[in-house]
């Protein structure tokens, strides 16, 4: 193992850990800040695993769109429906044994899965850029779904400006 | 290149093309303050009107099989059976509404708009053949329906109804898309069809089909709002907006089956399979119709109450998943078209009492048949149909789907069948319970401010008219052509 | 050869079941509608990474895993917009954002 | 014109009432007159139809008359099938009487304690007419069920909303029952379809099943056949009624209003023992034949308990009143006279258990009288019932002296109605009884008794009612028209022509029955002779 794989190996945990630590912290922490920031932490990790995917548009989206507009959309509206001057912001749960029990079992059906799948698939990694494919696909195979996605980000407009709005008084 | 698809493509969508612009036209307009609120309405009438008028057109020359835009839709008479039948959904929809929302302060335009699109996400889930297509038409409808939910957005109910569809919607959603990546992971594909020929020559395990199975189900069936995924469902349709009740209970249900049949059909398709999903559907069904009828019978509030009966109904519905031919896909594109016609109704008699009568439950409605016979002739008869009982169309739309569920007889089938009919038995109780608050109890004096309008007591008799009319006369020609719509 | 050529896939599944289920548990524990949406992109993220993977290891004829991620995370912006803007709309309703104190439809 | 009404004799007699319905739904609701005299027409014309159809029946053949046939579901194959035999006739004959009869009987309508709009009862009324008709008529068994559950609907609303002060659970208990039977009826119905072949084609045609019952027979094997006719049997029992389906009827009867109880008790019952002869018989003889000790036992048991709990409304039964928590006592004489119809219909089930020309013929006759002289006593105990608001045996009391008139009628129905010779209900009775003793099995024993004796035992135990339906009729008069007067009801009006209108007619045809029963029996003997020889009983001796 080269010296490059060895470091983009770690490079590699690295990111996956933190991954799993933050939204361990999304899923736990009773500060709504601490929450918020952790999904941050959850955000670019995976931007970072996409990057080592080779998929480096999706690197690039996954910053520009998730990191650059949800995540802000979502710092705004733990700040426009909290006080923010109350430096506790706790961030109640109700957790159960049950819950817990159920989750638990999920997950260990999901890396069953996780462990048998790769038996059944041909693993063989892609070597091209994909940034260029993206674009070529986008005016093939997937012109149709962003046309519609086009209507949808247009009625989602509509919607979201007539829901948050204030009332215009008259 | 060659673009040659493309002009294909919009060719065949010429009525999807004119919603589109139609609902831009619709929100350019409505910025002239000077247009009245009738005019608008006229318009989104008119695109529906045009829109259904060019189906029809198609739908009568069509037969065979087209993949449209590289693989995304199918064309063919499955898709444009439903194309034709959400339009009609959406138009009876939009026409009854009028009179309610005409009055509100804000939200008219937003709702017009809103359910052009939501038509729109319907009708391209019907034809979706990728879990891409899927997945976006999924959340086509439900963001706009989302929206729609909420739409009074200064009603308590209204804003927490849509809050809540939002939390199970996006959730589930997400569950499905995680099933859906195994399926990619197995056969390299997201075409329904290529994924199902892969997985033939596979030998997977059954627990990997379970799994990937159940979490796939958990997007469809919240759309479908059948059990284990509907409880979003009384507390939506209590909370929205009484004519989006009657539209998420007709429409995006229906869009959801027709999603699962090309689901279910590309992937599993008819005839053996490695895996027995039907026990899935069987589990699902027998659990809506036990569910949803045992909790229809503590309802007093008359949406919460229609809302389990629409989950009752999905689980009737979800019983052609047994058998999954020809014949029983046709029968619920049949049942589709009857509940459609006596939910609609049902729904437009709520707007009444609700509008005109102030009643929103049972009890209030004690004696209300002595006030307008009319509408609640019209209501016995919708809930008769519900029930399922003759001379309404409902017995035929639920015998037909027992029938061709019925076929390959098995202690399966068997079962799931024997819980029908006693569900049947038993939702007699609560539909009954309406229609007995109305006849036969005292009840008080009911004021009317102002007339019924026209607009909502033509289409309930037109509606009620059709629920007996379909069972009176010789309504082969729609099954037959249900039959030829099917997959 | 800059790129590393030998990650598990089993470990990134077992990564994105790990983040699916705290997102699921999020979606299903959390009072605070925000928290519940972050729960939500928990979620998708995980999708996300699933499909980009497999599109990255399976699918070399395609690169559709990419586009359903591309396609994922422009809805959950769509749809996050439209979430905040209902949580905007319980606030200014309700005074307060907690799930379990939207009392209004009874059960 | 003349020629379209006889060769469509039958569908006018169903559906004119159907018709006059909708026109009187577009009456407006003032003309209170104007719906009256509509419906009374609607009602008419079938009973005046019924005269060209008594002509032109040909009571010599047992075949199938005045057929009408047309495709209706052609993907089914369902078909608008109707005609009428020897076994329909009288049936027919009987629900348009009665109906005209009811729609008089309602005239006073606007008197009612329920007052709640006439145009919605008459419509109902003559919707209910259309169903009862059509499910005489039917000869595809789906078109049969629709009309079965037709009946439904306006029975519900008529009990439910023109009944007593329990109607509401009169009505839910009787639409629950009925459904229940009439879901049973539909899975046999299916199941029936299913394994049927008509060319090739699966089938709902009665004629056929009948023609067919051997191959039927072979394909589900008995013990199938067995469940079949038992899901069929259960589901007609409940209409009958028979115990221990019949818990709907007392209420339901009590409940509702005079020409539904009358409508109730003459017609709706029938259809019960008219199913189970047309089609569980039909389609299954070889189950009926076995199941022939059981509908005996059941026979018996229906005579001798609707007979006791007539009875025990003479002595007063002790009811606790739910809502307000005190105890009563019960002595109702419309329940009495509605327990007495779960005795007769006891009659009808022993003729039935027998299969012999005298025991179907009895029973046939029996529906016929019953429905005349059931209906004429409920309409009698209406017009007490107009007169002092309750009906209460024990609370009346020399009634004779202000109503002379009324008093004689009573006595001549309540005469042929514990069966005096003379009068009808002696002869379908005896008929009955006469056929459940010429039955006799000698190779089979049940409850350990020899078939040879075990059917007139039982026959000889249900002879015991004829003594107990004499016991609580005459109890009863002597209650409420002889004694000493109840001053409170010393200036009662006696009863008045229109009540007259109504009862007279069924007074003369229950005497003239009862001096010349072959007027009526000649229309059905030939029918009841192929029936009896098709079912085959063992005790037959064909030829």
């Amino acid at each position: 193992m080269s010296l490059n794989e060895i470091l983009l190996n770690i490079i590699f945990y690295a990111l996956a850990l933190t991954g799993l630590f933050s939204s361990f912290m999304v899923a736990t922490s009773t500060n709504m800040v601490r929450t918020a920031f952790s999904l941050l932490g959850v955000l670019f990790s995976f931007a970072g695993l996409y990057g080592l995917l080779r998929a480096d548009f999706l690197f690039a989206a996954q910053i520009l769109v998730y990191v650059g507009g949800i995540l802000v959309l979502i710092i705004f509206a733990i700040m426009l429906t909290h006080k923010i001057a109350n430096v506790n912001l706790s961030n109640e749960s109700t957790s159960s044994s049950t819950v817990i029990a159920v989750v638990c079992i999920l997950f260990a059906v999901l890396v069953f899965i996780a462990l048998t799948l790769p038996e059944y698939i041909k693993i063989n990694q892609r070597n091209k850029p994909l940034t260029e494919m993206i674009g070529n696909n986008l005016l093939s195979d997937s012109l149709l779904p962003f046309e519609i996605l086009s209507v949808l980000l247009l009625a989602c407009l509509i919607g979201a400006v007539y829901l948050a709005r204030k009332e215009v008084k008259e | 290149m060659d673009y040659n698809w493309i002009e294909t493509g919009l060719q065949l969508s010429r009525p999807e093309l004119l919603i589109i612009g139609g609902t831009v036209a619709v929100i350019m307009l409505s910025i002239f303050k000077q247009l009245s609120r009738t005019f608008l309405f006229l318009c989104s009438c008119a695109i529906l009107i045009g829109a259904g008028y060019i189906t029809l057109l198609d739908i009568q020359s069509y037969t065979g099989q087209t993949i449209l835009f590289k693989g995304a839709i199918g064309y063919d008479k499955f898709s444009l059976f439903f194309k034709m039948l959400f339009i009609a959904i959406a138009f009876i929809t939009m026409l009854f509404s009028y009179p309610v929302i005409k009055n509100w302060t804000s939200g008219f335009v937003e709702f017009l708009s809103l359910l052009l699109c939501c038509t729109l996400g319907m009708i391209y889930m019907a034809s979706s053949r990728t879990f891409l297509m899927m997945f976006l038409n999924l959340e086509f409808v439900s963001i706009t329906s989302y929206i729609m939910a909420g739409l009074l957005r200064h009603n308590k109910k209204s804003i927490e109804a849509s809050l809540k569809y939002i939390i199970y919607g996006a959730g589930s959603s997400g569950i499905m898309l995680f099933g859906m990546s195994f399926l990619y992971a197995i056969t390299g594909s997201i075409d329904v069809y290529t994924v199902g020929n892969t997985l033939r020559h596979l030998d997977l395990p059954n627990s990997f089909y379970l799994i990937t199975s159940i979490l796939i189900l958990a997007g469809f069936a919240y759309k479908m709002a059948i059990v284990p995924f509907h409880m979003w469902c009384p507390d939506v349709y209590e909370g929205a907006p009484t004519p989006v009740t009657a539209f998420f209970s007709t429409g995006p249900k229906i869009a959801g089956f027709a999603m699962m049949i090309r689901f279910v059909d590309g992937v599993f398709g008819k005839g053996s399979s490695p895996f027995e999903w039907q026990l899935i559907f069987i589990i699902v069904s027998v659990l809506s119709m036990l569910i949803g009828n045992l909790t229809a019978l503590q309802q007093n509030n008359l949406k919460r109450l229609m809302a389990y009966s629409g989950i009752a109904h999905a689980g009737y519905m979800a019983l052609i998943f047994l058998t999954f031919t020809q014949d029983s896909i046709g029968s619920l594109l049949f049942y589709s078209v009857i509940y459609s016609i006596m939910n609609l109704g049902a729904f437009i008699t709520i707007i009444i009492l609700e509008k005109y009568y102030n009643i929103d439950n049972i009890q209030s409605s004690a004696g209300f048949a002595y006030t307008n016979p009319f509408l609640a002739i019209c209501l016995s008869i919708f809930m008769f149909s519900l029930v399922g009982l003759p001379p309404f169309a409902g017995f035929f739309s639920k015998l037909l789907v027992f029938m061709s569920v019925i076929k390959p007889l098995n202690y399966l089938t068997l079962f799931a069948i024997l819980v029908a009919v006693i569900t049947t038995v038993i939702s007699l109780f609560y539909y009954v319970k309406i229609i007995g608050a109305m006849f036969l109890k005292q009840g008080g004096n009911f004021t009317i401010t102002e007339r019924v309008s026209l607009i909502l007591n033509a289409p309930m008799a037109i509606l009620a008219l059709a629920t007996v009319a379909i069972f009176i006369t010789d309504w082969d020609w729609l099954f037959e052509f249900c039959k030829s719509c099917s997959l | 050869m800059l790129w590393f050529t030998k990650y598990p896939v089993e470990n990134l599944l077992i990564l994105s079941s790990a983040v699916f289920c705290f997102g699921i548990y999020t979606i299903v524990t959390r009072k605070n509608a925000v928290s519940i949406l972050m729960g939500v992109e928990l979620v998708l993220n995980s999708v996300n990474l699933n499909f980009i993977t497999f599109s990255q290891f399976v699918d070399n004829a395609g690169i559709s895993g990419n586009m359903v991620a591309i396609f994922v995370i422009v809805l959950a912006a769509a749809e996050a917009s439209v979430a905040l803007a209902i949580i905007l709309g319980i606030y200014q309703n309700f005074g307060r954002v907690d799930v379990d104190k939207l009392t209004s439809l009874r059960n | 014109m003349n020629e379209f009404i006889t060769n469509h004799l039958l569908s006018l007699i169903i559906f004119v009432p159907l018709i006059g319905a909708t026109v009187i739904l577009f009456i407006p609701n003032n003309q209170r007159l104007l719906i009256k005299i509509a419906s009374l027409v609607s009602a008419a014309i079938p009973l005046l139809l019924c005269y060209p159809l008594l002509n032109e029946y040909n009571s010599a053949s047992a075949q199938f008359q005045f057929v009408e046939r047309a495709n209706w579901i052609e993907y089914f194959n369902i078909e608008y099938y109707i005609g009428i035999d020897g076994l329909s006739i009288s049936m027919v004959l009987l629900t348009a009487m009665l109906s005209f009869i009811c729609i008089i009987a309602s005239w006073n309508i606007e008197h009612w304690k329920v007052n709640k709009g006439i145009k919605g009862y008459f419509c109902l009324f003559l919707l209910l007419q259309t169903g009862m008709t059509g499910v005489f008529c039917a000869l595809d068994f789906f078109l049969f069920y629709v009309f079965w559950e037709l009946v439904l609907l306006p029975m519900y609303f008529l009990i439910g909303i023109w009944g007593g002060p329990r109607r509401e659970y009169a009505a839910m208990k009787f639409f629950l029952y009925t459904l229940v039977g009439s879901v049973l009826m539909l899975v046999v119905m299916l199941a029936l379809y299913f394994t049927s072949n008509k060319d090739g084609a699966f089938t709902f045609d009665l004629l056929w099943y009948k023609e067919n019952a051997s191959k039927i027979l072979t394909s589900w094997g008995s013990k199938w056949v067995m469940v079949g006719f038992v899901g069929l049997f259960i589901g007609f029992a409940i209409k009958v009624p028979i115990f221990p389906f019949h818990t709907w009827l007392p209420d339901a009867h009590v409940e509702a209003p005079t020409p539904v109880s009358v409508i109730l008790a003459g017609v709706l019952l029938k259809m019960g023992v008219y199913g189970l002869l047309r089609i569980s018989y039909c389609v299954f003889p070889d189950a009926a034949i076995q199941f022939s000790p059981i509908m005996m036992i059941l026979g018996a048991v229906n005579i001798i308990y609707g007979a006791m709990c007539s009875m025990a409304q003479i002595r007063g039964v002790p009811r606790l009143d739910k809502s307000t928590g005190q105890m009563t006592i019960e002595q109702d004489w419309k329940k009495l006279i509605a327990y007495s119809s779960v005795s007769h219909m006891g009659y009808c089930l022993i003729g039935m258990a027998a299969v012999t020309t005298a025991g179907i013929t009895g029973a046939v006759f029996e529906m016929w009288n019953h429905g005349i002289i059931t209906g004429a006593l409920f309409l009698l105990v209406g017009v007490l019932y107009d007169r002092a608001h309750h009906r209460n045996i024990n609370e009346f009391g020399g009634l004779w002296a202000p109503m002379p008139y009324y008093g004689g009628i009573t006595a001549v129905m309540f005469m042929a109605s514990l069966g005096l010779p003379g009068l009808a209900g002696f002869i379908s009775e005896a008929l009955c009884l006469i056929g459940g003793f010429q039955a006799s099995d000698p190779t089979n024993y049940y409850l350990g008794i020899s078939g040879a004796y075990f059917y007139k035992i039982l026959t000889g135990i249900c002879a015991i009612g004829v003594v107990l339906g004499a016991g609580y009729f005459l109890w009863s008069y002597q209650r409420i028209f002889l004694g000493s007067l109840n001053t409170k009801y010393a200036g009662i009006s006696d009863i008045s022509t229109r009540e007259l209108i109504t009862i007279v007619p069924l007074l003369i045809i229950t005497i003239l029955l009862g001096i010349q029963p072959t007027l009526m029996t000649d229309l059905f003997i030939n029918s009841v002779k192929e029936f009896v020889s098709f079912i085959g009983m063992p005790w037959i001796t064909t030829g």
